[in-house]
């Protein structure tokens, strides 16, 4: 059963890559990108990997198709025809196909419990973390404790890439003149916000806090978080959100996401452990792990929230610019 | 027949892949080169994540009367690894921005032509 | 002789390298006062001389003098290490060095050359490089001067600064680098992994245990790689080169950088090929007829050049092969002969590229066309111009005929008669292409519609620089009656020496 | 009482600093920041390499999970090396930054331009450090992303595509990168690097690890521009801020050589990559053809910029050649130039950025005439330019010397005669430049206003690089023994075989759970 709704779930991704290739129509891309995401969603959650479907589908979905779509508004939503040949890119693609086909031929069999990769370090973290760490969450488990390090190089990619669209786009001015926005003029849009922004964010706090036992943990509930302001700057105009969540603060929030981070990890440096070492953080090491988790989970959620934000402030900002002009 | 049931999952994850590369290295519009990285990207995670699928097995969160779980250790790199997507992207989409603000255009050879002028 | 007998012998071979530097410092200090600075110059010279003075007295007395600098590599050191060879070659650069310092007072300021505290800087630059190269132990510290003697002289070359002396210098450069890096470089990494050692040894350092083949490669390698020998068909730096003033061409092109050349050779055959081994090498006499044919090629060209620079230089092409024909002959006379030609060829040439700086400053004259009746007005300079030529030529009573009659001796004792004749062509050559000029300036009566010649002009010729060709045009005479110290010394060379072995 | 955690505080110090920088927001207070840290993390850098050569390898095992099951701080002598070129470059370039992107950058970006610094700092430093193949991945994204950052920070809008262009290949890259980390997991189990040389040593020839290895070949051949992968490099660098291009040039590369030395000879082993698979004929082909092809190239570009761009990419060959000898020597001859390399372009780019900074371009006609109006600056140009060249007294020379003559204890007579008529080439390049500064007279729209010497603080740090070009060539010690020790120790099967059986008993206690 598993292996047929994967077979179409892949079938229909590959009808929809090639879509991809051969449409010009440069909104139709980006939608069916989303579309992509989605699919790709059913799939981890298909095989089982539901926090990375959780994440796929927030930010494949969600705020990768946003930030798209907003490209799109500054630089025109048609591709132009060109006379490319195409030869060259298309032998690079056979051969790295044929490449990996060759890589395939020795793979271990698709799911099979014997699997190398199931047998040598992966079993101690189904069958220890819970003890170890104490929860329920394996993924949450390996991502914030045992591979933390990664989740910390990961938070400082958000960082990096907040940086970067920063000091690319800027920063929109705080409480400027608000545009009528198209979509204020919709009564029930507004209305529909208004009761679905409190519930996002509400969510968003459960996320954060429910990672340890149920999919989830701070990077999903940033973006969630994230993700109800950019309602709230879509419906009601961008100078608004600015003024509700002001740029500079956001600035401030992402560099403290990472201190948090870092700062737990320098925490444990004083207390006698190796970087990250939760065990000293309280003289029960389990208790330790999760003081230690729910710290860094806060940091990576504020990090992320801001980061998203700020980038999406950032693209908006352009689009205020172009609108004025 | 056992060798393609075995093997189908990653198969077509490859024709993703490759599908995504091909849109990569061919596209002239740079929102569709990101597009199409992203797809590269997301076909890879999915190579990740059939990896670590157990057969039988569930959604590595410890549950009573569960014996056989999914390897979690794919999922937690790959949540890393879409993290590191979208940050790439969103800096890729700052960059389009700017470079449709510069030169007028975000089609590659077109930009090249305005370059060669100077 | 040795003034400096108190000092530690060792420590003399740091001097000689330290002390011209010193003389840099000095002269970029004082580059305000010319007069200060002139000195410091020629009180640099003459320390310098009796240094290599003293060092001669110790070489003499089988004092051994050797000090190492620093470990550069591993397994390999900068060092350097006193032999007789060497010695000879530093007496000869650190005497001209004097006489080409008072001769470039008179034609610096003769000529108002611009930048002349550079000059005198890279002047002492290079001749401490020389003086390193003189004394070295080992193939690397040798290389390492070799090329540091080539930058040091680049901005002599292109002193002048306009177009052409870019393109002399971008010529001599790429030339003198590019063979350096590409074949000598090369050849020593080869010899350093085929033999496992650099150090110059008496008898070479190649056993049994390279391959023929591999031995035979690396002496190609060595001869075109040391592109200051100027062996055709990379000799097109030395005319190149010919746009500096006329003491860097004197010292540098007659003396300093193509002796560095030769002088290598010399010493790669002698102590990394070793002379008894040079017959079994089957590239030996390829690179002999190369260098026969040089000799005899650039004399031919010589004679179509009517700049006299231009022929000078060609004319030192010329007999910078019979050096390395001498070298390549395997034969102890011969090699006797070309250590002899490096001194007799030095003065000489000196002498003549004295001359010609010294008619360019005092006539403006360049051409060889244009000196018909210069002997009338410039009598002394042409005197010795003719001494020069003579010498060069090698007849008697001149320094050139002891090392041209070794050099001929060697090629008899190799029984290479084909040599003997290339020989004697290219004396013939020589007093065709150098004798018309002190002849036609002596002769022939000046062209009629020539500008006649002002006396004003012509006594311009600078004190220092007459006395300067007084002094090499009397050496040119003197080596002939009392070369006597000079052989000895050659004599002391390992497998070298001016006695035949008879037929054995 | 923190030296037991040394390993891991040259890559979490900058970390640190860097959202410290954007909280201080003035621009003054972060450069003072980012360069304190800067220099804190080369002083550690260097006593973990004196310490390194002294006992061997330092583990350091994060948040006290042991590998493999957590992730691994691994130091030897070979990365304690390149850690210290990188850190110690990124102190220099930070020095040299304040005045250089004054006039580059705007001055509200400032403090972004030291926070992304510091942010690649971290990056690279983690890149180097790390035994665990996938948080290689995470790191490198990171300093990828700041990469970008820095280079589209120029205001020169071709700085923006190049940094585009950039982004899509080091994507590319990055993403082959994970394919094959994935596949090595597929068939291993584990992602730590030792305990997969330990599990990767078992298989005799096996398609996927072979996939594995090519992709991340290819992945790493993108980052560190190997030929013909290197298109992305020479505009990226030329359009660049120029402390940014003298900040990458200098270590971004040689990083990714290391990587890729890592994987070759730590993780597959020389014998399963070379014997096997038959890569160092590719390899090997690919460097000679990379110094020849993009050496020429250099010579005939008219920014002097892209000229270095591509002598850079030209001497990555050389280090590439260097490990396609398959031997100690050659990969010690690699490794070494990948430091000599770092002093030499370090210089260089400084000079060039110093040079655009008075004349406003880094045109060859802007030098003309420098010689004499910025002859500090010219001189520092020259003496690395000398070096590069190969002249002896300089670093270039040393690690030529050991390149040839690793090629010739191979017998291969033809490939050191390349290498050394390859560098012949450096002379036309850089001798052009020498000759417009020294000989030529300046151009006439340049001479109404007067060009005057760079300000000390870029004199300072380009003279550091300069003299230290001239002391690498003299006194070696210090360089080549920590060259041969590194190339001794990724090269010796035994020395690893210890810790491959120290790992595997880790392993099996693991089992033993």
């Amino acid at each position: 059963m598993v292996e047929l709704i994967d077979l179409v779930l892949l079938g229909m991704l590959a009808i929809t890559a090639l879509r991809v290739i051969f449409l010009k129509d440069l909104f139709a891309v980006v939608m069916l990108f989303g579309l992509y995401s989605f699919l790709s969603a059913l799939i981890f959650v298909n095989l089982d990997a539901v926090d990375v479907a959780f994440t796929e589908a927030a930010v494949g979905a969600g705020i990768s198709t946003v930030l798209m779509l907003g490209t799109l508004a500054l630089t025109g939503r048609k591709e132009k025809a060109n006379n490319h040949t195409a030869l060259l890119p298309l032998l690079v693609v056979i051969i790295t196909g044929a490449a990996l086909i060759y890589g395939t031929l020795d793979m271990p069999p698709f799911g099979h419990p014997d699997n190398p990769a199931h047998q040598h370090v992966a079993p101690r973290y189904i069958e220890e973390s819970p003890k170890e760490i104490g929860l329920p969450n394996m993924v949450t488990s390996v991502l914030a404790s045992y591979r933390a390090f990664d989740t910390l190089g990961e938070t400082a990619v958000v960082f990096a890439a907040a940086i970067g669209v920063l000091s690319l786009l800027g920063m929109p001015k705080p409480g400027g003149v608000a545009i009528d926005s198209g979509l204020k003029s919709h009564l029930v849009l507004r209305v529909v916000a208004k009761l679905v922004i409190p519930m996002t964010i509400l969510f968003a706090l459960y996320v954060q806090f429910h990672g340890d036992y149920g999919p989830g943990g701070g990077f999903q509930a940033g973006v969630i978080a994230a993700a109800a302001v950019i309602l709230y700057a879509l419906v009601f105009g961008l100078p608004l959100a600015t003024h509700v969540v002001r740029p500079n603060f956001l600035k401030v929030l992402a560099a403290l996401g990472v201190l948090i981070y870092a700062g737990t990890g320098v925490t444990s440096f004083f207390l006698g452990g190796n970087f990250l070492d939760y065990n000293v953080l309280a003289s029960d090491p389990v208790v330790g792990q999760h003081i230690g988790i729910i710290v860094i989970e806060f940091g990576i959620g504020i990090t992320v929230f801001a980061a998203m934000l700020g980038i999406f402030y950032g693209f908006a900002a352009q689009a205020e610019r172009t609108n004025i002009q | 027949m056992s060798f393609i049931v075995d093997y189908y999952n990653y198969w077509i994850v490859v024709f993703l892949m490759m599908a995504g590369f091909y849109i990569v290295i061919s596209a002239n519009n740079l929102v569709k080169k990101i597009v199409g990285l992203n797809i590269f990207q997301t076909s890879v995670f999915m190579m990740y994540i059939s990896i670590g699928k157990v057969q039988g097995g569930s959604a590595p969160i410890v549950a009573d009367g569960i014996t056989s779980y999914s390897n979690p250790l794919p999922h937690v790199l790959i949540l890393t690894a879409i993290v590191v997507g979208v940050a790439t992207t969103a800096v890729g989409l700052a960059l389009v921005v700017r470079i449709k603000r510069a030169y007028g255009t975000v089609e590659e050879n077109e930009f090249e032509d305005k370059d060669a002028l100077i | 002789m040795n003034i400096w007998s108190a000092l530690e012998p060792s420590l003399l071979i740091n001097l000689t390298i330290i002390v011209p530097l010193i003389g840099a410092v000095l002269v970029v200090l004082t580059g305000k006062y010319p007069n200060l600075r002139e000195t410091v110059s020629i009180a640099t010279a003459i320390t310098l001389f009796t240094l290599v003075l003293g060092i001669t007295d110790n070489t003499f007395n089988q004092i051994t003098m050797a000090t190492t600098w620093v470990s550069l590599l591993s397994g390999l050191e900068i060092a350097f290490s006193v032999e007789p060879l060497g010695v000879l070659f530093a007496l000869v650069a650190s005497f001209l060095w004097i006489i080409t310092t008072i001769y470039a007072i008179g034609y610096m300021r003769g000529h108002n050359e611009q930048n002349q505290t550079r000059f005198y800087v890279c002047f002492a630059l290079a001749i401490s490089t020389v003086m390193a190269i003189c004394f070295s132990a080992n193939l690397l510290t040798l290389f390492i001067f070799y090329e540091l003697l080539t930058l040091s002289t680049y901005p002599l070359v292109t002193h002048a600064g306009t177009d052409d002396a870019k393109r002399g210098g971008r010529v001599y450069l790429g030339i003198l680098l590019g063979t350096s890096i590409a074949f000598l470089l090369f050849a020593i990494l080869g010899t350093w992994v085929s033999a496992g050692t650099l150090d110059f040894t008496p008898g070479g350092i190649f056993t049994d245990v390279q391959s023929d083949g591999l031995i035979a490669l690396l002496l190609v390698l060595f001869c075109y790689g040391i592109g200051k020998a100027a062996l055709m068909p990379f000799h097109r730096w030395l005319p190149a080169a010919m746009v500096a003033p006329t003491p860097v061409s004197a010292l540098l092109h007659a003396v300093a950088v193509v002796k560095a050349g030769v002088f290598t050779i010399l010493k790669v055959v002698i102590y990394i090929f070793g002379i008894e081994n040079l017959s079994q090498i089957m590239t030996t006499d390829l690179m002999l007829y190369i260098a026969a044919a040089t000799v005899l090629l650039s004399s031919c060209v010589a004679m179509t050049k009517d700049n006299l620079k231009a022929r000078l230089a060609y004319s030192t092409v010329s007999q910078l092969s019979y050096i390395v024909v001498g070298a390549l002959l395997a034969s102890s006379i011969a090699a006797a002969g070309a250590a002899l030609h490096i001194v007799t060829h030095a003065v000489g040439k000196i002498t003549l590229f004295f001359c010609a700086g010294a008619i360019m400053v005092a006539s403006h004259k360049k051409n060889i066309s244009e000196m018909v009746g210069l002997g009338r007005k410039m009598p002394l300079t042409m005197v010795a111009f003719a001494i020069g030529t003579l010498s060069i030529i090698g007849l008697p009573p001149m320094a050139g005929t002891w090392s041209k009659w070794y050099l001929v001796a060697g090629a008899l004792e190799a029984d290479k008669l084909i040599i003997v004749v290339v020989l004697t062509i290219s004396t013939l050559l020589n007093i065709v292409y150098l004798l018309p000029i002190p002849i036609k300036a002596f002769l022939t009566p000046p062209d009629e519609n020539q500008q006649p010649w002002s006396r004003a002009e012509t006594i311009k010729t600078p004190l220092p620089s007459l006395i300067a060709i007084g002094i090499t045009s009397t050496a040119c005479v003197a080596l002939f009656f009392y070369p006597q110290p000079i052989i000895d010394l050659i004599n002391l060379i390992p497998d070298v020496s001016t006695e035949f072995r008879g037929q054995s | 009482m923190f030296e037991q955690h040394f390993p891991v505080l040259p890559i979490v110090l900058p970390l640190i600093a860097a959202p410290l920088c954007m909280l201080l927001g003035r621009s003054q207070l972060a450069w003072l920041l980012a360069t304190i840290v800067s220099g804190i993390s080369f002083c550690i850098a260097v006593s973990l390499l004196m310490v390194t050569l002294d006992q061997g390898v330092l583990s350091y095992a994060l948040g006290g999970w042991e590998p493999p099951w957590g992730i691994e701080m691994r130091l030897d002598v070979a990365n304690a090396l390149i850690l210290s070129v990188v850190t110690g470059i990124s102190t220099l370039v930070l020095v040299y930054a304040k005045d250089s992107i004054a006039t580059e950058i705007p001055q509200s970006q400032h403090t972004l331009f030291y926070t992304a610094h510091l942010l690649c700092l971290t990056g690279l430093s983690g890149i180097l450090t790390t035994g665990d193949a996938f948080n290689l991945f995470v790191f490198l994204e990171i300093s990828s992303l700041a990469t970008y950052t820095l280079v589209s920070l120029a205001s020169d809008r071709r700085a923006l595509t190049a940094a585009f262009r950039y982004l899509v290949m080091g994507t590319i890259g990055a993403t082959f990168i994970l394919i094959g980390v994935g596949m090595m997991y597929m068939k291993t189990g584990t992602l730590n690097m030792l305990d997969l040389a330990a599990r990767i040593g078992e298989f005799e020839y096996n398609r996927t690890l072979n996939t594995g290895l090519a992709f991340i070949l290819v992945g790493v051949s993108i980052k560190l521009a190997l030929f013909p992968l290197h298109m992305w490099l020479p505009p990226a660098y030329t359009h660049a801020p120029s402390a940014v291009s003298a900040f990458l040039a200098s270590t971004a590369t040689k990083v990714a050589v290391y990587v890729m030395i890592r994987f070759i000879f730590t993780i597959y082993g020389a014998e399963y990559v070379f014997y096997s698979m038959g890569m160092d004929v590719i390899l090997l082909v690919l460097a000679i053809v990379a110094i020849f092809n993009c050496s020429f190239v250099a010579t005939v570009q008219s920014n002097v910029k892209t000229m270095l761009a591509y002598s850079s990419v030209a001497q990555i060959g050389y280090m590439i050649l260097g490990i396609s000898l398959v031997t100690t020597a050659g990969l010690m001859a690699g490794l070494l130039h990948i430091f000599n390399h770092a002093l030499m372009k370090g210089a260089l780019f400084m000079a060039v950025g110093a040079v655009f900074m008075r004349t406003g371009s880094a045109d060859i006609k802007a030098f003309r005439g420098l010689g004499k109006t910025m002859p500090w600056t010219m001189a520092a140009f020259t003496i690395a330019g000398l070096s590069i060249i190969g002249v002896p007294l300089t670093a270039g020379f040393v690690s030529k010397w050991y390149l040839v003559t690793a090629a010739l204890e191979q017998q291969h007579w033809m490939i050191a005669f390349l290498v050394l008529i390859g560098s012949l080439l450096a002379i036309v390049y850089i001798g052009r430049i020498l000759e417009a500064a020294y000989f030529k007279d300046p151009v006439q729209s340049a001479s109404d206003k007067t060009i005057k010497e760079a300000p000390l603080m870029m004199l300072v740090p380009m003279w550091i690089l300069a003299v230290a070009n001239i002391y690498f060539g003299i006194d070696t010690s210090l360089s080549v023994t920590a060259a041969d020790a590194a190339a001794n120790w990724l090269f010796e099967p035994s020395a690893q075989a210890v810790f491959q059986s120290a790992s595997q008993s880790a392993s099996e206690l693991g089992a033993a759970r």
